[in-house]
């Protein structure tokens, strides 16, 4: 198992392989990509920060709950932050499991959960030039005031 | 009578449209002994620009989300964490 | 949109540079892969046997049923006929999506469809030498008696 | 009066454990015209090895899953699908 919040290009082949095991029936890679459109507004490319060392920790701990929660082999995350185009790869999910059902259910549940709780962040920059840091999803856990 | 002896210092961390708001990325801060997470926010608040902050702060401490109440340690590590939107 | 039966590995990277579009803001691969085991048997490896023109066209009417059914964009099948050793591809999936939901949807829906309905067979080879056309499930429409 | 002139030529395929079953892939087979899906089933089910078969047979007709009442015509190809297993 490994997440990983990197600048360099995501290396989706290097995951699949690192997940797989002899075991395993079916891999499931999740590839979320930048868009050229936000709500119909053109978007020309994106810049992901993140704050790494408690994103990649809290990465960890989705992935073994998730290791817990279905019958999954290895499973792999990685984030990228940085300057992104459109068409580049922001996150990859890898996820290996004997049977299809727990591959599928287990990368939608890392996605979601990703999403809803770990500290990155995007700054959309639009075809007119305007930049804007994209409203985002208030973590779960009590406010701190 | 107590004495109380040295201070309290932390690094505040603060991300994306938070460290545009305060204009910084990175604070050191001292509190007295004993403060808690709700007392750093207060002073936080008196930074300039940090009217523009929200009412509701979600912080981290250590790198976990942590409640007001959180009883702060020499050395923490404080984030601000705005709403979140990787993926 | 392509739906392909062939002898050759799998360029899975090929795939998903295929089926994304600028628009997609998600792709997601499934890939079926031989496992080394079988209802806890040891498995060596698997032939997989299609009938070739048939298959294609089943797969082509399931991605245009798929694509009519959720918000994807473009998609591509491809399954591997002949020898296959544990650990090799037999089957991806590769869905773009503007958004993930869509493309979860989809190639689960196109997998459950290809295992009920596509005319491919395989015969497994088990670590003592014995080798068995598996047991499949009989397609929906109506037997021809 | 009606002369029936000719005979319907269609092409039989046996996939997987149907091939091995009846020991050949492909069989070109002759039929009256007119001749319907069942009545090429049941000289299949004549040849040797065919007692291997299942009582309910999957018959595609030119590539689509066919019922027995189908009407067949000259030059069809008429595939057996044993339960598929694909994936």
């Amino acid at each position: 198992m490994y997440c990983v919040i990197t600048a360099a290009p995501i290396d989706i082949l290097e995951m699949m392989q690192h997940v797989r095991r002899d075991a395993d029936g079916a891999v499931l890679l999740f590839s979320g990509v930048v868009r050229d459109h936000d709500g119909g507004r053109p978007v020309t490319g994106l810049r992901y920060e993140a704050y790494a060392e408690m994103a990649s920790q809290k990465l960890t701990g989705i992935c073994k709950d998730v290791s817990a929660q279905f019958e999954i082999g290895d499973i792999a995350v990685v984030h990228r932050i940085g300057e992104l185009a459109v068409g580049e790869i922001s996150v990859a999910i890898a996820v290996a499991a004997p049977h299809r059902d727990a591959a599928f259910k287990a990368s939608r549940e890392v996605i979601e959960r990703l999403k809803r709780e770990v500290p990155i962040w995007k700054r959309e920059r639009y075809a007119d030039g305007e930049e804007v840091w994209l409203d985002g999803t208030i973590p779960n856990p009590p406010t701190a005031g | 009578m107590r004495c109380v002896i040295g201070v309290l210092r932390v690094k505040c961390l603060f991300f994306a449209v938070y460290r545009e708001i305060l204009g910084t990325g990175e604070l050191e801060l001292e509190l007295p002994p004993g403060a808690r997470l709700a007392e750093l926010i207060a002073v936080v608040r008196t930074r300039p620009g940090a009217d523009a902050l929200p009412l509701a702060l979600v912080v981290a401490v250590n790198h976990e989300y942590a409640p007001g109440d959180t009883v702060l340690a020499d050395g923490d590590e404080i984030a601000f964490i705005p709403p979140v939107a990787g993926g």
